[in-house]
């Protein structure tokens, strides 16, 4: 390993925010990945490695987490970090503006400070995926010492976020670039590598693409540049890729089928879509053979994801029949694509003509982000693109979508296709809190099984941003969240 | 004496498309040092493009077919560029027709006559600005330190066509070309300008070349005189000789249609009135806008005025005394600040928009300028019959009224069908003329109807008007500048200056015994005058 | 006549005329021209073009026809230049050819009314206009006229206001015309010869905004218009330099043709320059 | 001096102006459908009832309408443009902070297009009917014809990525520490490709215009006494034609210089320029009402202030102006 140099990331869009507590979208935990830190660190496979916590325990019943922290970490001002923050972080704060987590800490009884090194957290009843929350967007430290006591949303030091990770924040260009410094006091000795590390804001993808040639940029994360620019990054001499990087996220994309209304109310509807879809086409071309087509709600990547259940090929002719069975009278639907880029769109555009082919008459709705925000969460469209994180865990990515609680006009991160099983939605709770490994999974292949025959969403793809990058910058994706908290171990060979 | 310049043979070409193949065809003329020649002729005979020849100065696609001009044993029609450049505004300079237009908008006027100097690189800077100051005190310019600095907006028509003067004089030209100098100007001004020419000449003895329509003109300046129609010389001489003994036919009845000085018999009036104008003022407020300061222009003040049934009442004065502004007010395209206006004993005033609309055919005008009168697009039947139509008479009655007026003002049925651009200046006069007559008017406003013509047209159209007002007991409010016009056609005349009404009467008593200061003055800057009587005692 | 006849010997602008009618021609008969639509995915991905005789042009990310394309692009590209035109001489003319007649509050009003379109960068205005009204091709036209209006009224009002004052206006009244009637009778016909050059400018200026808003991602995404086809291709620009370039091809020649032919009847109409450009 | 009165006049109707444009502005964009707190909260990647709640009561969205509105105004009238939620600072340091860059660039677009323009309208009206001539107004209709986007994709690709000579994108080089003379020449580096880009259309329109009013100049009477004076040809179109010729290409430039402000959005996305025709674009992406009414207004006041200097230059330009009716 060498120490030194510095490092340039495209990061896109610009992130509104870099005080993780507040904001948690995309471009923000890339760069704030950097600044906070969350309990745990998760590799690959999902593992949960040290990270805040040097080391920590569950008890037998599921019911206490006991956290033991590391010696000597202190805030970007110097501040010591201790159990005080997490217990603030997790029970004051968090609790206030995080939705996610929120989920999450319902199940949680108490937050005890046992010593300024040990936290306890002691739930109300066995949460199975109660483990993966403590990630750094899930569950970042927040120092206390800066937000008790204040209106947390509009805190001057948001603007120049202190957090416990390896860079510290240096300055905020809008519109042109943020620079993070490195940490001298990080409690890890030796990391990280980097002396800086500067986050690019350049809005156009093609832009995005030339950058990364003309060296201006070290790193395309994924979704960085349009699919079909990929292999012809990576073909340029001294440029590497990798996939992985997103098992925490494991992004899932579906389109959702309105269940309430119109032909997609319809069971034979839903199905014969499915069936009309090329999908593996869809991925070979408008992903360039990128991704994997899923089976049904949960991720391959994920854990507890079964591969039994029933398989939707491309078949048009049993779409048509399905078509056929439900009388299909040619009333229009309209595809409502996600406005995040052209891939999307083409994609909204290959559906629509599988679609027609077997006799679907389908329209391309069209909105900015606002918009599809707006329509999606007011439940105004018949199929609509999006694609959402499974955090590792079905109880915390996967069931919100599903589950009839969890209809809530307003939001567009929950059952928004309006799916309604009752008898399901009891098991995917009972999975939820069951603490054995295996019953989970014998919960969960049961609700895949069941529910890929309702198709409430139409699933399209296992969703893979592979991470572009030049070669001689080693050890940059490590962990379940790839380049988020990359740079903390990157280092660059000379 | 001996010879400035001499053209001969000269034929220029016009291009394709043109009225005809050559502007002038076989000219040759010369003048002699200190000598001005007029150059006279009917509208389109090719004076300018003769003048424009010799400066280089011929629009594009027009060019010298044949001949020669020779000055300074040179032939300045085939001189290359730079040696024409260098001719001109040294040895030759014109002054042109239009002065509003011929300055530069945008330069002060010393710089525009310094850059004479500039051009031909003659003077240091500091000289050059002596030296335009010294010319615009030659020309008599009021205020000559103002006005150097002064931008030709500031100027009025006079000062500006002066300070062109100036330009022309700058370095001392051996030939003066002057293409109707004066056309545009009022006559007090025009005797003014008239006056530094000649004084220029003896001066300085330069040859003038001087383009006019105007015989009182050519009467009062000129030595010799060419008489031009259709690109051709039909007559040259003497002044006095051609003047006063004309052989070519054209020549003589260029002259005979100048309107005499004599006066018509006065005439009885009727008592009736037709229309009658009290205590009228009109105050036009310009500008007031962000950076401008409000300017006030007393156009019309305190004017009385009553026009009988029958009668034809002159209205004459300078330029921008007011008589249009009050021949517009009186047909209320002009809404006054105060005072009445009667037609016919009622009010125009009173009315609302709609009734107005209504009675409005009682007083029609015809308008200074005949061709901005007609809308370009509408052909001339449509122009004639709109006003009856809308009155309510039907279309065919209307249509067939429109053929028989165009008959009646010598036009023909036929030119109904044909746009005003197919026109000429005294044809479309004419439809003016008969537009006004369509709609059965008791009142006329003739507003400078006859000074955009030819000497003959003009006496075509002031036949037609006399005769109108025999046969239709038609009252006519007369707007002229031109005093022998009045004098012709008037029972009454009105003098108008500043605004303000000075005198009014008989023909017979403003002509023979003026009470004001203001109209002796008016007569007797009309050019010519002394031939003018000779003429009229010899006739 | 003349005009026309001006206008014919002018060969910019007959080579103008003839460009858009070929353009015109291949919008109007796409669907003769090309069995399948341009949706249609009819071969791999990112042909080449001058490979296959069938796609002479090539073919998209989706392995669409390019040539069809390109041709059904022109009906919509044409349509928006004609239809935002038209709808904003039909805003436009009345408010400036009002404005310019009547004066005083009329004007002032509809002045105020226009500056504020004004004051706002039109392209900015029009990214708003799509985005509330949604993307569609109804909208875009829309919003396009919308925001290419005022010049028009400008345009309009100072020509009203100088055929206004003259004289054959007055002439008129005294005739006891009605105003609205001498308003349309009278003045406006002797405003059309700058609004029809103005017009054909336009129409080239609203097919480049569509192409723009596209570029955004703010076209419908039903029509295929040229816009449509670069703002897509623009990120595989460096593989693919065909699907950029084709589209780019045509906007230009179209709105060079509109050009030339507005520059044309700019000198038909204005009898003074075109002998000064023949010279 | 009254011009300076007349100056302070015209400044405070455009204030006027500028405050029934926000007006006009608010109602226009709470016309479109889209919620800031709903898309921030989508952006989150997960949201619930209670996050959508506070955000909005954030916001002042939960409030009617008209006191939204009142606030607003009320604000404006203190020269308070608001608060910007999603990015956590006032709208003007936002707008402060990317309005040097727009300006920057668009001035640069405009100098070049105008002086430019002028200049090859000129020699082209010099040279009309001439090969030159031909040439000229043609290169200047492909330049206006030719979708301003596309020309900016070709010129990164042939400057910056085939020949290397300039950068592609960006307002400088991030991190470079230089300072004083050689961050101005990095920064003007940065500048060349994006004005060029901006400002060929431009310079294309002013060129157009200007050869056709020099040609209609041309044909004018004085030109005609400035000839029969004994000038030279070149003498005359500097002196004489240009200056009157130039009135109508002043009075469109000044609009489009306003304009250009906030309309440099395409360009300014191509090049990663950070100028707040981006920020409006992103902006209203994201429902930002404040930020984006904050942009209208700034770039409405530009376009207003525009005009007057257009008044100004014009009055210097025309002595006829404030004088004449
Ligand atoms: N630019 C031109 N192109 C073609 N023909 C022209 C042009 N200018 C003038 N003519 C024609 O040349 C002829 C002579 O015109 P010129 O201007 O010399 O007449 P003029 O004697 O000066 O008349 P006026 O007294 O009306 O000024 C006319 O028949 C006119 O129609
Ligand atoms: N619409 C107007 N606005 C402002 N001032 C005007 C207007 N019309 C005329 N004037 C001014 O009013 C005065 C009288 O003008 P008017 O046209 O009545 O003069 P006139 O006697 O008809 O002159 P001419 O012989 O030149 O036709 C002039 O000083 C003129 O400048
Ligand atoms: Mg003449
Ligand atoms: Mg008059
Ligand atoms: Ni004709």
């Amino acid at each position: 390993q060498e120490a030194g140099g510095r490092l340039d990331i495209v990061v896109q869009p610009e992130p509104p925010g870099l005080m993780l507590g507040l904001v948690q979208n995309g471009p923000t935990q890339l760069v704030a990945g950097d600044i906070y830190e969350g309990l745990l660190i998760y590799n690959t496979d999902l593992e949960p490695q040290p990270g805040l916590a040097e080391s920590w325990e569950i008890s037998e019943d599921g019911l206490t987490y006991t956290f033991k922290l590391h010696e000597g970490v202190k805030w970007h001002d110097g501040e010591d970090f201790t159990a005080d923050d997490v217990v603030f972080s997790a029970d004051v704060f968090l609790r206030e503006t995080h939705a996610r987590l929120r989920a999450s800490l319902a199940y949680v009884e108490s937050v005890t400070a046992l010593d300024p090194l040990t936290v306890e957290f002691k739930l109300k009843e066995p949460f199975g995926p109660f483990i993966s929350v403590f990630e750094a967007a899930t569950m970042p430290m927040i120092p206390k010492h800066i937000y008790e006591g204040t209106d947390f949303a509009t805190n001057e030091m948001n603007a120049t976020p202190i957090g416990t990770g390896p860079f510290k924040f240096d300055e905020w260009v809008k519109g042109s670039y943020i620079h993070l410094v490195r940490n001298e006091d990080y409690y890890i000795d030796g990391l990280p590598y980097l002396d800086e590390v500067y986050y690019r804001v350049i809005p156009d993808a093609a832009s995005r693409a030339v950058a990364f040639e003309t060296g201006e940029v070290d790193v395309l994360p994924g979704g960085s540049v349009e699919n079909w620019d990929v292999p012809r990054l990576t073909e340029m001499e001294g440029v590497c890729s990798t996939g992985e990087g997103w098992e925490f996220f494991a992004p899932h994309a579906w389109m959702w089928l309105n269940n309430r209304e119109g032909p997609t109310s319809n069971k034979l509807f839903r199905q014969a879509v499915m069936y009309a879809m090329n999908r593996e086409f869809m991925k070979d071309v408008v992903w360039n053979g990128f991704g994997k087509v899923p089976t049904g709600p949960i991720s391959s990547k994920t854990n507890f994801y079964s591969d039994d259940v029933t398989h939707y090929d491309y078949d048009p002719d049993k779409a048509r029949e399905l078509l056929a069975e439900m009388g299909y009278d040619g009333e229009p639907v309209r595809i409502l694509p996600l406005p995040y880029g052209e891939t999307w769109q083409r994609w909204a555009e290959a559906v629509r003509q599988n679609l027609t082919e077997v006799g679907i008459n389908v329209e391309i709705d069209s909105a900015d982000v606002a918009g599809w925000n707006e329509k999606t969460s007011q439940w105004d469209y018949d199929m609509a693109f999006t694609y959402l994180y499974q955090y590792g865990d079905p109880a915390l990515g996967v069931s919100r979508n599903y589950t009839a609680d969890r209809i809530k006009k307003g939001s567009p991160w929950n059952n928004v296709e309006g799916y309604e099983n009752p008898e399901l939605d009891e098991k995917w709770f009972a999975a939820a809190t069951m603490v054995s490994p295996e019953e989970r999974q014998a919960a969960y292949e049961e609700i895949q099984k069941e529910i890929v025959d309702d198709v409430p969403v139409a699933w399209m793809l296992e969703l893979e941003f592979p991470t572009i990058y030049r070669c001689n910058i080693k050890d940059l994706v490590t962990t379940g969240i790839g380049v988020n908290d990359g740079p903390r171990n990157a280092w660059i060979e000379k | 004496m001996s010879t400035t310049l001499s053209i001969e043979h000269l034929t220029i070409g016009l291009p394709q498309g043109a009225d005809r193949p050559f502007a002038v065809e076989d000219v040759s003329m010369s003048i002699e040092k200190g000598e001005i020649l007029c150059v006279v002729g009917e509208s389109g005979s090719g004076k300018s493009m003769t003048a424009n020849a010799l400066m280089g100065l011929l629009p594009p696609g027009v060019s010298v077919k044949a001949g020669r001009a020779m000055f300074e044993a040179r032939d300045v029609l085939r001189l290359p560029e730079a040696e024409k450049q260098a001719l001109r505004g040294a040895s030759t300079a014109m002054i042109f027709q239009e002065p509003m237009t011929a300055l530069n908008p945008l330069m002060r006027i010393g710089d525009q006559i310094a850059e004479v100097f500039a051009a031909h690189d003659r003077f240091t800077q500091s000289e050059r600005r002596e030296k335009a100051l010294a010319l615009i005190r030659e020309v008599q310019l009021p205020d000559p330190e103002k006005i150097i600095r002064a931008y030709p907006f500031q100027l009025s028509g006079g000062q500006r066509q002066r300070a062109m003067i100036a330009m022309a004089l700058a370095l001392e030209p051996k030939l003066l070309i002057a293409d109707e100098p004066t056309t545009a100007l009022d006559v007090t001004t025009q005797a003014q300008i008239l006056k530094l020419i000649l004084d220029l000449r003896e001066k300085r003895g330069m040859a003038v070349m001087f383009i006019t329509h105007d015989f009182g003109v050519v009467a009062e300046i000129a030595d010799r005189v060419i008489v031009m129609r259709e690109g051709r010389v039909v007559e040259r001489g003497a002044a006095a000789e051609v003047l006063d003994n004309p052989r070519h036919d054209y020549t003589k009845r260029l002259l005979d249609a100048i309107p005499t000085g004599t006066l018509p018999d006065a005439r009885q009036l009727s008592e009736t009135p037709a229309l009658e104008i009290k205590g009228l003022r009109k105050i036009y407020r310009t500008g007031g806008g962000l950076f401008k300061p409000v300017r006030e222009v007393r156009a019309v003040d305190d004017v009385s005025l009553t026009v009988a049934r029958g009668e034809v009442l002159g209205l004459v004065g300078e330029s921008g005394s007011g008589k249009s502004t009050l021949g517009r007010t009186a047909v209320r395209l002009v809404t006054p600040d105060g005072g009445q206006v009667l037609v016919g004993g009622t009010d125009l005033a009173a009315l609302s928009d709609e009734d107005l609309r209504k009675q409005r055919h009682k007083v029609q005008m015809v308008f200074q300028d005949p061709y901005a009168s007609l809308n370009p697009r509408q052909r001339i039947m449509g122009a004639i019959t709109d006003g009856p139509i809308t009155r309510g008479i039907p279309r065919k009655e209307a249509e067939a009224r429109a053929r028989e007026l165009l008959e009646i003002v010598g036009l023909g049925a036929d030119a109904a069908s044909r746009f005003p651009h197919e026109f000429s200046g005294g044809q479309r006069q004419r439809i003016g003329i008969a537009r006004a007559l369509a709609m059965d008017p008791e009142l006329i406003i003739a507003d400078e109807a006859v000074s955009a013509l030819d000497v003959s047209i003009q006496a075509q159209v002031l036949d037609l008007l006399r005769e109108l007002r025999e046969k239709l007991e038609l009252s006519i409010l007369f707007i002229t500048h031109d005093l022998r016009v009045a004098a012709q056609l008037c029972d009454r005349i009105a003098v108008m200056q500043k605004g303000r009404l000075v005198e009014i009467g008989t023909v017979h008593e403003i002509f023979l015994s003026p009470q004001q200061d203001y109209t002796r003055q008016l007569l007797a800057a009309v050019p010519g005058a002394d031939w003018e009587q000779q003429r009229t005692a010899s006739a | 006549m003349s005009m026309w006849k001006r206008f014919s010997s002018n060969i910019g602008a007959m080579v103008g005329v003839l460009l858009l009618l070929t353009v015109i021609f291949i919008a109007i008969f796409a669907p003769l021209l090309f069995s399948h639509d341009p949706w249609q995915m009819v071969q791999r991905p990112f042909l080449a073009p001058f490979t296959m005789q069938a796609l002479p042009l090539g073919t998209d990310t989706l392995g669409r026809d390019v040539a069809a394309q390109l041709a059904y692009g022109a009906r919509v590209s044409l349509l928006v230049g004609l239809v935002s035109t038209l709808v904003a001489l039909l805003i436009g003319v009345p408010l400036g050819a009002l404005a310019g007649f009547y004066g005083g509050y009329v004007d002032e009003g509809a002045m105020r009314f226009t500056e504020f379109f004004q004051t706002i960068p039109n392209f900015a205005l029009a990214i708003v206009l799509v985005a509330i009204f949604e993307p569609t091709l109804a909208s875009i036209t829309l919003a396009i006229a919308i925001v290419s209006w005022p010049p028009v009224a400008r345009l309009v009002r100072a020509e009203v206001m100088s055929v206004r004052k003259r004289e054959f206006v007055d002439a008129a009244t005294l005739a006891g015309l009605s105003k609205p009637r001498i308003l349309v009778r009278q003045v406006l016909p002797n405003t059309v010869s700058p609004i029809i050059v103005m017009a054909s400018l336009m129409v080239a200026t609203a097919i480049l905004l569509e192409s723009s808003l596209s570029f955004l991602g703010l076209g419908d995404p039903n029509a295929m218009s040229w816009g449509y086809m670069i703002g897509a291709a623009r990120t595989v620009i460096r593989s693919s330099w065909w699907l950029s370039f084709f589209p780019g091809i045509a906007i230009v020649i179209t709105v060079l043709a509109l050009n030339l032919i507005g520059e044309g009847l700019n000198d038909a109409l204005n009898p003074h320059l075109s002998r000064k450009g023949k010279a | 001096m009254p011009v300076f009165a007349a100056i302070l006049a015209r400044l405070a109707k455009a204030v006027l102006t500028l405050l029934a444009i926000a007006v006009l502005n608010f109602f226009l964009l709470h016309a479109a459908p889209g919620d800031p707190a709903v898309v921030l909260a989508g952006e989150a990647g997960a949201a619930d009832e209670q996050m959508i709640e506070q955000l909005r009561e954030r916001f002042g969205l939960d409030q009617p309408f008209y006191v939204q509105l009142g606030k607003y105004v009320g604000g404006i009238v203190q020269g308070d443009l608001g608060y910007s939620f999603r990015q956590g600072a006032p709208v003007i340091d936002l707008i402060a902070e990317r309005l040097p860059a727009t300006l920057l660039l668009t001035l640069t677009a405009f100098v070049i297009s105008l002086s430019c323009g002028i200049a090859l309208g000129v020699a082209a009206a010099a040279r009309v009917g001439k090969v030159s001539d031909s040439l000229l107004t043609t290169l200047a209709l492909l330049f206006y014809a030719t979708p301003l986007y596309w020309l900016a994709l070709m010129a990164v690709l042939v400057f910056s990525v085939w020949l290397g000579w300039l950068p592609g994108f960006g307002y400088e080089t991030v991190g470079s520490a230089y300072s004083g003379f050689a961050r101005a020449l990095d920064i003007l580096k940065h500048l060349i490709l994006p004005a060029l880009t901006l400002g060929l259309f431009f310079m294309a329109v002013y060129m157009r215009m200007t050869r056709a009013s020099m040609l209609e100049v041309s044909t004018a009477d004085f030109v005609k006494t400035a000839k029969a004076k004994g000038l030279s040809g070149p003498v005359i179109r500097r002196r004489h034609i240009l200056r009157n010729a130039i009135l109508p290409v002043v009075t469109l430039a000044g609009l489009q210089a306003g304009q250009l402000v906030g309309g440099a959005v395409l360009t300014e996305t191509v090049f990663a320029w950070p100028g707040i025709g981006r920020l409006m674009f992103e902006s209203l992406a994201a429902r930002d009402y404040n930020t984006i009414l904050g942009v209208f207004l700034v770039s409405a006041a530009m376009v207003i202030l525009f005009n007057i200097v257009t008044d100004i230059v014009y009055r210097i330009v025309d002595p006829r102006i404030g004088a004449r009716s």
